[in-house]
């Protein structure tokens, strides 16, 4: 299997939404939510053509969610750790405080277009479900957030912020109490209400029209960063991308725009949470949420309980494009734990003027793994996907302290 | 074969009323118990579905997904499900079964291994929630290849032009989803209503089974008594939730409510 | 013996802090989510109170028979119970563990086999609830023959001339009932009301163990911390029946709330 | 094993409370219940002795109960069965409709003398729920029932009684939703309120004391109809004494003044439901409801499920005092199905001016069975304890019709 070239990674797949031969992807749905869906992907299709709705999408991304994030140089970082020059792609500077900005932003405009009123997100860390929340305020929809009532305890205040933008946050106590069950009631719920609700699944998962649109949404980074390397460097110098994968919604986003470049070029890097880490530890392929996908399950193929201090990425699936970046070997995964992530935080929020919260903190450690055995003409960008306020109160509890 | 499941739905039809078609969950509360049940209401039903616990079951109300968590508290597995489907098939008053699961239960265990392993132990049809026309086609004539009926689905919000292209491909038995909805949700349309869709489908398949389910209650069942057959399943899982809340014997209780469901639909 | 009853008191009592005694129905919700639960709890408790499950529980409050009907109905036997206590005590991180139960099941399986039985898979102490004194007498010896500690209890109704008798002949370790109740409904007297019984058993006795139980929960534990033992049961069989009804991992609610528990008594 | 002649056997148990050398009875009781119920012994020894108890349980005999129950030939049914003459002691004419009427008023009467103001009391049936109630209302007591939801509602007639007396019904609807599961849930509520609340078992069962208080009250059939057959017969004829066997309280009443005589002399025959027969099916000896009996259980020894049509039947157990007589072969046990029994009352019903309770017709259907086979000579007795209009429904359901 190898990757297209010239098209964008969302549109490789077949007639029926599968990537890399069948493997991945596909429309596991319920009959009743066929038409909907189907209606969405059309609509969608429609939509990302319509220069009106592009133009729309820019003026969002720029007077509401704030224009350009920042891209700098780490440059304590980079002397600390004596390899590689570190630069951060701090998405977190976006209104809305991570890359899931983009993806509801978009959510909700389409709803709009749809002449539904009602919009359903799920979300784990809260990012999704709170950018979701603003932006059915702005424009004016009904908004019910899906969340694990472990993560709505241990991200707070982000719940603070749905329930303050009008959001109806519906707390999941079943099971496992995380992202995987939020995501699974929120599908519940459209599948109950898909005549009049949109359904905006908060990562680059789900049946094909849902992760298309996501990744289509936070692709936005990479044109961004993209400008913003030439801007710097003149070209594209020798890259690697290292970036936090939960559902890999942000990955993707900052990595669309470099997957046609040589992986020797090129490098890209996922980082997944220890404990819920399908494709480092190179899980089976399963269905989960309507979607073939790499995926932790036990010998019967049940889906397993994943453990992770991070709410954003205590999710036992993951992107079936990530499924098609894997086995074209486009990009590698590997993972951190729980105690690396801190200890990230705790290294670059000494060093820099940075807060990264435990999503990234992943990808930080990454890159503090790696820096130092590479050379000072070797560049890695860290997408800085998230800030660590909502995390305050687990990195007090776990190290101590938060630096103001 | 007598006691095939286009037979059954003949004898029904003979006798004027609709064929009665229980879900449960196989393994709820427990591998016996649900046994047990099956047992204590095969006098009564027609066609029994059994469900494949899933613990990610998204297109399932509460009730129902109480059912399969209990199940898979309990132990139950794939092996278990096709033992005891080998058991009931061998007491003489069992009905038709017809398993019910998510494809990922399949997909994980092997499609073909998955067919075979039915065809074995006596399963004399499949419904797989997540796995739609046009999707299933291939899994659709691996099973009518094993002679097992693959039971498709038509939802309210299915197009006139998907039900022609779903209807011409289905087998014999085809399952009616009543309203838009997971299972298990109180009936949020009106009987008249489910009832003008069925006649929708009738209409373009005279000759196909045409089986109403979601939401069918002790209230409602008899309102929609003309269709072919009608499934009871949440309202059954509630049963046994209800009893074991109250520490009473599920099995009784169930063969009560499926006696009541049964008394009217005649 | 490292492990026995009396140095896990002693050991307690040098942490300056009770003994924390769970209660737990064997085979709640079912065979081997029991024992993880006991394994996953075993670093937080000292003592383990299994109960074993009975289907006529006259002092039982909602929560322990909710316990006790799902042990049941889900199959646990006698057999399985020694098996699993043989199985606990081979888990290096165990701690004693005491078999409660209700007479009859004794009775049914014979005093004498049942104490054999008790002994060989490593049971440390018994509880039988409705075998007071005197009439416990025999066995209470037949207990003693064996080394296994028989807990005799004593309730807020007990006389303090039939307190000095049963103190007199009970065992090192003694249980005093907080209430007049079943176990599980909330505490209706107060903490303090409590204490002052325990210290008329303590002054009686001062050198037995004496443990305080029924209805202590994570809201009232610390304030009984003065005592030698405490036990908590019926919270911990709710949130077994919390966690299943919300479909969540009882093993993991349990071992957190026993967590907190502990937390409180230090 | 002999029974003492001249001890009224209420009073052959040794100091433990056992009967039969340590085989039946006992006091299975958890701690907190000893004191009240130690209490409650030393009272009925105390008031059983006292004159003016004494007089004021015959008072509320005669003028609350209305004195003596009418004992009669039943002509039409010993000339249609052609065999004994049949005697009917129509203890159903009380004031109470059954024999649970004098052992709810001895509860009332103690409970009084106690000083306590509740009174909690279980019933199958609903006659001695029934009966508690009212005598509970005579005596300004406040009143729970204990009643299974099944019986509820196939003996609704009955609970509409006991509410418009006064008296909260519990509704129990845990286990099999009958008896035993009512006596389980009326003895929690005991050892939960001992202090302020006096138990009143609802037949010759429990602890040592419960069944004393019941079979003590329940003589008083006896004391009559041995009066009324020297009345009748100038002396006590060949007899047969036949009974319904629920929990043993009646035929224990019906039988106390005769447990003395040869039982050539006067034969004494329970009756139970066929499929809640521990008596008449040799089962083991089990502890239930703090005493040992014979009780029916499984393997495991936990206590089994019964079925009966009549709810006064639908238990288990079985009074440790049968066991006694059972074991000293002073009275045999015997069975019969719901058919025979609804036969049974087709029949008496049919013949004479009687509508028995399905309970008592468990009790006919014995005297039918009997009957043709003996002598003009022999004199059978049955105790008619229970009217029938509380089984009405049932009655129709099965047979079709009840008789005006
Ligand atoms: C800041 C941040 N980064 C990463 C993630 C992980 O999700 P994804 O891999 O879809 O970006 C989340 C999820 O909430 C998040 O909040
Ligand atoms: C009329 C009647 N007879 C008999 C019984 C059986 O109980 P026992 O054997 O205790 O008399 C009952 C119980 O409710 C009853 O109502």
């Amino acid at each position: 299997m190898k990757l297209k070239k010239g098209v964008n990674i969302i549109d490789q797949h077949d007639k029926f939404g599968f990537y890399c031969n069948g493997k991945f992807g596909g429309n596991f749905v319920a009959e009743t939510a066929r038409k909907p869906i189907e209606d969405l992907s059309k609509l969608f299709e429609k939509l990302r053509k319509s220069k009106k709705f592009l133009k729309k999408r820019d003026f969002y991304f720029k007077h509401y969610l704030g224009g350009e994030t920042p891209f700098f140089k780490l440059n304590n970082l980079t002397k600390y750790l004596g390899g590689a020059q570190i630069w951060c792609k701090d998405v977190s500077a976006i209104n809305g405080d991570a890359h899931k900005a983009y993806h509801a932003t978009v959510n909700a405009l389409i709803c709009k277009e749809s002449g539904k009123k009602f919009i359903a997100g799920d979300t784990g860390a809260g990012m999704f479900g709170k950018n979701l929340a603003l932006a059915a305020k702005e424009m004016k929809l009904s908004a019910k957030i899906f969340m694990g009532t472990k993560d709505i305890s241990r991200q707070a205040p982000n719940v603070k912020f749905m329930r303050e933008a009008g959001a109806e946050v519906v707390p999941v106590d079943s099971g496992s109490k995380t992202l995987v069950d939020a995501v699974s009631e929120c599908m519940r719920h459209y599948v109950s209400n898909c005549d009049t609700t949109h359904l905006a699944v908060g990562s680059a998962i789900g049946a094909n029209i849902f992760l298309k649109i996501c990744a289509w949404s936070t692709s936005q980074i990479s044109r961004e960063l993209k400008r913003q390397l030439i801007r710097e460097f003149g070209e594209i110098p020798k890259l690697k991308l290292i970036n936090v994968i939960g559902g890999g919604s942000s990955a993707l986003g900052f990595w669309n725009e470099f997957i046609d470049y040589d992986k020797k070029h090129v490098e890209l890097i996922g980082v997944e949470a220890k404990y819920a880490a399908p494709l480092a530890t190179n899980a089976k392929v399963a269905i989960l949420h309507g979607a073939a996908q790499y995926c932790l399950v036990d010998k019967e193929g049940q889906i397993a309980e994943t453990h992770s201090l991070s709410a954003g990425l205590d999710y036992p699936g993951s992107s079936p494009l990530h499924g098609l970046l894997k086995d074209t070997k486009r990009a590698r995964y590997t993972l951190a734990s729980d105690k690396e992530a801190l200890n990230a935080f705790k290294l670059v929020s000494k060093l820099e003027n940075l807060r990264p919260s435990l999503e990234p903190a992943h990808a930080w450690s990454e890159c503090i793994r790696i820096a130092p055995k590479l050379n000072k003409t070797d560049v890695i960008v860290v997408n800085n996907c998230g800030k660590g306020y909502k995390d305050k109160k687990i990195y007090i509890e776990n190290i101590g302290y938060y630096p103001k | 074969m007598k006691n095939s499941i286009d037979n059954i739905f003949k004898e029904a039809k003979n006798q004027n009323r609709p064929a009665l078609i229980s879900y449960t969950v196989c393994g709820d509360n427990n591998k016996e118990n649900s046994l047990n049940i099956l047992n204590s209401i095969s006098e009564n039903i027609d066609i029994a579905e059994w469900g494949i616990a899933h613990n990610c079951p998204t297109a399932d109300g509460k009730e129902i997904q109480n059912s399969s968590y209990r199940a898979l508290t309990n132990g139950i597995k794939l092996k278990n499900i096709f033992q005891m489907v080998k058991k009931y098939k061998k007491n003489k008053f069992s009905k038709p079964i017809i398993l019910m699961g998510y494809y990922q239960m399949i997909f994980n265990y092997g499609e073909v291994k998955f067919i075979k392993k039915c065809k074995e132990v006596g399963v004399d049809g499949l419904i797989v929630v997540d796995l739609s026309y046009p999707d299933n086609k291939n899994f659709a004539r691996l099973c009518k290849k094993n002679s097992i009926c693959f039971v498709q689905l038509i939802a309210p919000t299915t197009s006139k032009q998907r039900m022609k292209e779903i209807l011409k491909v289905s087998d014999s038995m085809v399952y009616m989803i009543s309203m838009i909805s997971t299972t298990g949700s109180a009936l949020k349309v009106t009987t008249r209503k489910i009832m003008e869709n069925y006649k929708i489908v009738k209409k373009i398949s005279p000759y196909k089974n045409v089986v109403i389910g979601f939401g069918i209650t002790e209230k409602t069942i008899g309102k929609l008594k003309s269709a072919d057959g009608l499934v009871v399943g949440s309202a059954i899982c509630k049963e046994i939730t209800r009893s074991l809340n109250n520490r009473q014997n599920p099995v009784t209780n169930v063969s009560r409510l499926v006696k009541n469901l049964k008394k009217k639909t005649i």
